[in-house]
């Protein structure tokens, strides 16, 4: 929807003022405001089912407990796994990686200040002080985008070590409702930085300015942070809190 | 057509001054401090209190609502836009609780 | 099919109402008016489709042991009858009034977004066909509307049946949601000068509370269905037996959604109701302000008390407690609204148009609807009456003595505005009453086969158990809704093409879509009017009628300073172009966007009926295409 | 469109009569009416749904009637002078906003108090039952006594009977009308509901159902309960317990026995003898005579399966024996896969089994769910080709050259319509 949305909006030049608005808003501000409140409750649905399904796993690797391939012997510790009869060949560790993901989240933190500053380019574009490189939008739009592409490098790899560790999307409850869930975030991401590449290469080709490129830029901002405060709701719930 | 130039000016009038590149990026520290003391905390015997999912909570809470309020502008913006944020949101944690009681993951008293 | 075919000879014959026409011309609109008439055509269609469903399992059902459906088609049956009533023609039906309606009542030119208008009925279109069409193969989706987990997966529901349906919903949701964004930032953003929401139509009220309703609710169900459709094609374990799924988890998420359906159903006929009653009581609504604070409060209500669907699954005391007692409250804002509809008429002139009888039957018969909602809103009681054919009553007496007779009573209404033109009335009549008498016909006697013990959703029963006269009765009613439909169909296509001879306000109303031509221009309004009172065409008209309500504020002020005109009833029809209002040009870009992305959907099906090449490469093919598609539109002018 | 015909007071007068009609019924004409109070949870059911019912209909004729008298009184009259534009009354409506609440109070009291004393923990003593939801058939567990049974449940009166409620498949429900509201089975989850009936329903017989879609043949899921009084319960426990059949020697010169007195009306069936828990006779079962019409299925056979009734005579038990347990007969008879008869060979328990247990069959009345009288005749017909019979059914079509929509296909293997005769035979001394 986010795409038909901004459908309308690159019709672009054709001047919103010559109609009349109750509110002096932008129809499309209203409409993306209106999708995230829609999006709440996507990714609500969403962390309620990986929280109902925590602990309901029949079987291993668990998100911060020590297992067992071979039975369902779950444990703070691999010590107290294998006290409890698991071969030390079979031990399972936790599989969430806390040192990795605070990592990506710091980096998708950081790029929500990149992409406030992108859209004070723009707002700026032209003004005196915001000539130089690294207050412009080319540059900060550039930076979210790779900072939103690192991010994803992160969950490739957190994902690529999940399953060397033996968890899929079917081997159990947590396998699915985790991967579901950060999975659709990291769609949401990735959606977001090819959104943040395709204003960048409007931005190289004809610059970014005025008021109807400020809303442009605004929007994808909106849809950016969105993604940004989602994420830290699930590194506090899903990552921190067990 | 002419339009009425007046009802937009009073609308843009509603709109407050954004925050500052300074404030942006106290803003930026202040994320950074907040998620470190959240990473810190889980590797302290803190964790095992029953106040850590509280704590971590509030934390995670003041986060969202530092980005929401501050690089959404939702602070400075009009406020159809908080309504419809806030208005959802509520919604969504209204629905998040219920289903955390009705599964017995969540106690009532 | 019938469903897709039936209209498009029509458009061909019909003079457009906004002057073009041509089977091209209705592929390309972008007009509101006529996205709300492909809207009302289609789901016409579909109720058809849907009709001959019922038609069907009240025949199987007439005598005990019933032969004329094997239990696999009964079943089929069953669940396209309520997937159909539901998602394709009562939603869609109340989406025709948001499209015609809310920008005409509003005073605005067009919504906010015309192509993901365009965009969000084909998907619709697309959508409906992609859903309808396997029951023509006997592959269609087989495990009720609500279609509870475990059954779908593909444990117990191998086969391609169920992958319809999931995929369909999904399409459908994105229908819905595309729409409900667009009207809430019409609303919102495009109320003519004097406009406030303290002065908006009923009808658009309750559309407004509405289109929350559907943006809060359908992520529920999306994501529920999202799970599911990963269970069946990609081996997750969200409802898998083996792996310790919790079944309930579907119930809630659905039932979150499907509550609140509920409301999304009949809210909008709400409002038509009240735009309705007070026209043909020739009295303005009563108590305008509880109505609208009442309809809110019913769509907050309604997203808290959803598991009251769920008394039987064993809870716990406290949260059946809970969501009972939320359910019975929300009887309260229902109440208030009947009795203001009465206190509407109270004291008038009440004239019985076909549209009012409409209007007065649904109050009668909602209330019965109402009245067995809170039998069961009582935990204890309701294991009584849940799954049993009590519920079947209740429910249509909601959905069909609220939803529908509100809307028939609402496109007699309107008929005129759409098309210039009047329904017959005593066509009309003779369908008011087959409606009438058939739908209480069938409904009521189910409120005693249900307490009676006749389970729902059953195939068939055995003889002797008390409930074949119930049975009977039922059947011969649908005969006499089956007449009543047909009525209808002959009216509506007769009157189409009938004398084009309707005046801007043939009823005396006092809302803005009376104060422009019928039908109405392209632009709907030559100049945009400013609004003085919740009755801006009395104020000209009969201001002696609006005296009592406040005229004066800053915004009509300040509009009235810049624009130096008052609201007048408008005669104007020359073209958009001769006036030079800019209108957004015509496009196919939305329906190929919209086909292309249920071409995408459907390739999923691949997975279970070819290979997995054969679904990737498809896949990978249609995204390529809707790609092209959104960015085609993304990149040529709207206007 | 400025005619004013009057509404017709027809309709309403057609639904006052149908109510009517409904305040005249008896148990009789409506065997599974939910008006009863057979036990004490139905008892409380309607103590609330008479307070909601009363109350309802208060509202409902009220308002009814307000709408018909404004629909006449105000019925517009040509060239009548524009009506007083009203529009609202703060009094007014305060007193309807209000007013609901005090229809409301007198629901919500009872309400909450019987929805708590009902889901509180049963009694202890209780009679512990188990039920498991199949697709499409019910198991009933007595795990106190070691019973396991199908489809048809005995419960004694006066003592409370405390459900566990569990399915092996999908969600199902449990309802039996006229003793008790229904609850659901829920996959992975255990609900529970008890109930104590009256003493005075010694000897009596209910319908029950599935009330929650559970697939093809959700309609064919029924069961019958018997409340039958705590002596005869025992005694119909005390032989439901033992093995049908005893040690296998003792079988074969039982099924020989049988098979020489065939068909020979219910008597002491089992021979006694050095069993491991000698049994006197075949315990209670409930009296054949006693069934109500309702409780009796009369489904009607599928035409497409044929069968010649006269076959059964020469059924033999003993054939009948040796064809389904000898294991090179797995294939075309392979019963036992799918269901225990206790003291025979066991290739699955209970609790994997996919179809009833048919160490008793022969006890009761019904088959396939409760849809077949359990007749030669019927039996006969469902094992020749169960999935015909009963759309869905994960039981297998047996007859030779029979179509099963399973397979898809013509059975290749399969018992001649001489074998089935003989399968029954033995199937009917399983009392």
């Amino acid at each position: 929807m986010a795409t038909a949305a901004i459908a309308e909006s690159s019709a672009a030049p054709h001047g919103e003022h010559t109609h009349y608005t109750t509110t002096g808003l932008e129809n499309r501000k209203i409409a993306m405001w209106t999708l995230i409140g829609s999006e709440c409750m996507i990714f609500a649905s969403l962390i309620s089912t990986y929280l109902v399904y925590k602990g309901r796993s029949k079987v291993g690797p668990w998100p911060h407990d020590w297992g067992c391939k071979t039975s369902a012997i779950v444990g703070k510790t691999a010590a107290a796994v294998q006290a409890a009869g698991c071969a030390a060949a079979d031990v399972m560790k936790p599989v969430l990686d806390i040192p990795i993901t605070s990592q990506s989240t710091f980096v998708l933190l950081m790029s929500s200040l990149a992409m406030v500053l992108a859209l004070e380019g723009v707002e700026n574009h032209g003004k005196p002080g915001y000539d130089r490189w690294y207050k412009g939008s080319r540059f900060w739009l550039a930076m979210t985008a790779l900072m939103g592409a690192a991010f994803l490098g992160y969950q490739a790899y957190e994902f690529t070590s999940f399953v060397h560790e033996g968890l899929t999307i079917r081997t159990n409850l947590f396998g699915s409702s985790f991967f579901t869930l950060t999975g659709f975030h990291g769609t949401h991401v990735a959606v977001g930085v090819l959104w943040l590449v395709s204003l960048l290469a409007i931005d190289m080709k004809r610059g970014l300015k005025g008021a109807t490129d400020v809303l442009l830029v605004d929007i994808a901002a909106l849809y950016w942070h969105f993604v940004d405060v989602v994420w830290i709701a699930i590194f506090t719930l899903i990552y921190l809190i067990q | 057509m002419s339009d009425s130039a007046a009802i937009v000016d009073r609308a843009h009038a509603d709109h407050k001054a954004h925050p500052t590149w300074k404030q942006y990026k106290w803003v930026a520290l202040w994320l950074t401090v907040i998620t470190a003391v959240e990473v810190w905390v889980y590797y302290t015997p803190f964790r095992e209190s029953p106040l850590f999912a509280p704590t971590l909570l509030a934390m995670s809470a003041a986060k969202f609502a530092i980005v929401v309020m501050f690089y959404m502008h939702l602070k400075y913006d009009h406020w159809v836009f908080r309504r419809l944020f806030v208005g959802s949101l509520v919604a969504a944690m209204g629905i998040l609780m219920a289903l955390l009681f009705l599964f017995s993951k969540l106690k009532i008293g | 099919m019938a469903s897709s075919a039936a209209p498009a000879p029509a458009f061909a014959a019909a003079p457009a109402a906004t002057g073009q026409s041509g089977l091209w011309s209705w592929l390309t609109t972008v007009d509101h008016k006529r996205i709300g008439m492909l809207y009302l055509w289609t789901s016409l269609a579909f109720l058809f489709v849907g009709g001959t469903e019922a038609f069907i399992l009240r025949l199987q059902l007439a005598h005990p042991n019933g032969q004329v459906v094997s239990a696999e088609v009964y079943n089929q049956l069953f669940t396209m009858h309520g997937t159909t009533m539901i998602f394709l023609v009562v939603m869609p039906l109340s989406a025709a009034f948001f499209n015609f309606l809310i920008p005409l009542q509003i005073g605005a030119r067009d919504v906010a977004f015309p192509r993901l208008n365009a965009f969000s009925y084909w998907v619709y279109l697309f959508g409906g066909i992609f859903i309808t069409l396997p029951v023509f193969f006997n592959v269609a989706p087989d495990a009720g509307w609500f279609g509870y987990a475990p059954l779908t997966t593909n444990q117990f529901s191998p086969g391609i049946h169920i992958d319809f349906w999931v995929l369909g919903l999904q399409i459908l949701g994105v229908s819905s949601l595309a729409a409900a964004v667009n009207f809430i930032t019409t609303i919102i953003h495009m109320r003519a000068p004097g406009m406030s929401m303290a002065r908006m139509p009923m009808f658009t009220w309750m559309s407004f509370v509405v289109q929350f309703m559907l943006v809060l609710a359908f992520p529920a169900i999306t994501i529920a269905l999202f799970f599911l459709q990963f269970d069946r094609f990609f081996g997750t374990q969200f409802y898998e037996l083996a792996a310790g799924a919790d079944p309930l988890l579907w119930q809630h998420l659905f039932w979150i959604f499907g509550h609140p359906e509920v409301y999304i159903l009949v809210l909008p006929t709400f409002g038509l109701v009240s735009e309705i009653t007070p026209t043909f009581s020739e009295k303005p609504l009563f108590g305008y302000n509880v109505m609208v604070f009442s309809g809110i409060l019913i769509g907050f209500l309604g997203f808290g008390v959803w598991a009251h669907h769920m008394f039987a699954v064993g809870m716990g005391a406290t949260a059946d407690t809970i969501f009972g007692i939320g359910t019975m409250l929300i009887g309260i804002p229902t109440g208030i609204k009947i009795f203001n509809w009465i206190a509407t008429m109270w004291g008038g002139n009440l004239r019985f148009t076909v549209a009012m009888k409409f209007a007065i039957a649904f109050v009668a018969l909602f209330l019965i609807g109402g009245v067995s909602g809170v039998m069961h809103a009582s935990p204890p009681t309701d294991l009584q009456q849940t799954d049993t054919y009590f519920i079947v009553a209740h429910f249509h007496y909601v959905l069909f003595g609220g939803s529908v007779m509100g809307i028939m009573g609402g496109i007699y209404h309107y008929f005129p505005k759409m098309t210039g033109r009047f329904l017959s009335e005593k066509l009309g009549n003779w369908h008011f009453w087959m409606f009438f008498i058939g739908m209480n016909l069938t409904f009521f006697p189910m409120h005693f086969s249900g307490m009676l013990g006749m389970p729902r959703r059953v195939y068939t029963y055995d003889a002797g158990q008390g409930w074949d006269t119930f049975n009977l009765i039922s059947t011969i009613g649908v005969v006499f809704q089956g007449i009543g439909l047909f009525v209808f169909a002959y009216n509506f296509l007769k009157s189409w093409k009938g004398e084009k001879n309707a005046p801007g306000d043939p009823w005396s109303a006092g809302t803005l879509e009376w104060s422009i031509p019928s039908p109405p221009p392209e632009y709907n309004f030559a100049q945009l009017p400013i609004v003085t009172s919740r009755y801006p065409l009395w104020d000209i008209k009969h201001p002696e009628r609006t005296a009592e309500l406040r005229h004066s504020d800053p915004d009509t002020a300040v509009v009235a300073e810049a624009h130096g005109v008052p609201m007048l009833e408008q005669t104007e029809t020359r073209t958009a172009k001769a006036l030079g209002i800019p209108m957004p040009f015509p496009t196919i870009k939305p329906l190929f966007a919209a086909l292309f992305m249920v071409m995408l959907f459907a390739s999923l099906i691949f997975l279970h009926t070819a290979s997995l090449q054969v679904a990737v490469v498809s896949m990978i093919g249609t995204t390529l295409l809707f790609i092209g598609a959104v960015y085609s539109w993304l990149t040529s002018p709207l206007e | 469109m400025n005619r004013t015909p009057t509404l017709r007071l027809g309709p309403t007068l057609m639904l006052v009569g149908a109510m009517l009609a409904l305040a005249a019924c008896s148990t009789q004409t409506y065997p599974n009416s939910t008006f009863t109070s057979h036990t004490d949870l139905n008892a409380d059911i309607n103590a609330v749904w008479n307070r909601v019912f009363v109350l309802g209909m208060a509202v409902f004729v009220i308002v009814e009637l307000l709408l018909f008298y404004v629909i006449v009184r105000y019925r517009g009259k040509p060239g009548a002078p524009m009506p007083k534009q009203v529009h609202g009354n703060h009094t007014i409506e305060m007193i309807w906003t209000a007013s609901p609440i005090l229809i409301l109070i007198p629901i919500i009291v009872p309400t909450v108090k019987t929805t708590f004393k009902t889901q509180a923990p049963a009694a202890a003593g209780s009679l512990q039952v188990e039920v498991y939801g199949h697709q499409w058939w019910w198991e009933f567990r007595y795990p106190e006594l070691g019973i396991v049974t199908a489809n048809e449940l005995y419960i004694p009166t006066g003592k409370t009977v405390n459900f566990t409620l569990q399915t092996r498949d999908v969600v199902h429900s449990f309802w039996t009308p006229r003793l008790a509201g229904k609850r659901d089975l829920i996959t992975n989850k255990v609900n529970h509901m008890w109930y104590t009936p009256d003493p005075a329903l010694a000897e009596d017989v209910f319908n029950g159902f599935c009330a929650e879609y559970c697939g093809t043949s959700h309609a064919n899921m029924r069961f019958r309960v018997y409340t039958v009084s705590q002596q005869d319960f025992d005694s119909w426990a005390r032989h439901q317990k033992t093995e049908a059949i005893g040690s296998p020697a003792l079988a074969a010169a039982r099924v020989a026995a049988d098979s020489a007195a065939r068909r020979a009306p219910a008597r002491a069936s089992v021979i006694p003898a050095a069993a491991p828990a000698p049994v006197e006779d075949a315990g209670y079962v409930f009296p054949a005579g006693k069934m109500g019409a309702h409780t009796v299925p009369k489904t009607p056979m599928p035409a497409s399966v044929k069968f010649d009734d006269a076959l059964l005579a020469q059924g033999d038990a003993a054939r009948g024996r040796t064809l389904i347990t000898t294991p090179a007969n797995l294939g075309k008879a392979g019963c036992l896969t799918c269901h225990v008869i206790k003291g025979e060979q066991a290739y699955v328990n209970d609790d994997v089994a996919r179809g009833p247990n048919l160490t008793h069959v022969a006890s009761r009345h019904t088959i396939a769910g409760g849809i077949y009288p359990l007749d030669p005749s019927h039996l006969a017909h469902w094992i020749k080709n169960a999935q015909v019979m009963k759309p869905g059914t994960s039981m297998n079509t047996f007859g030779l050259g029979e179509y099963s929509p399973l397979l898809k296909g013509k059975v290749t293997v399969g018992l001649t319509d001489a074998e089935i005769a003989d399968v029954v035979a033995y199937l009917l001394t399983l009392k």
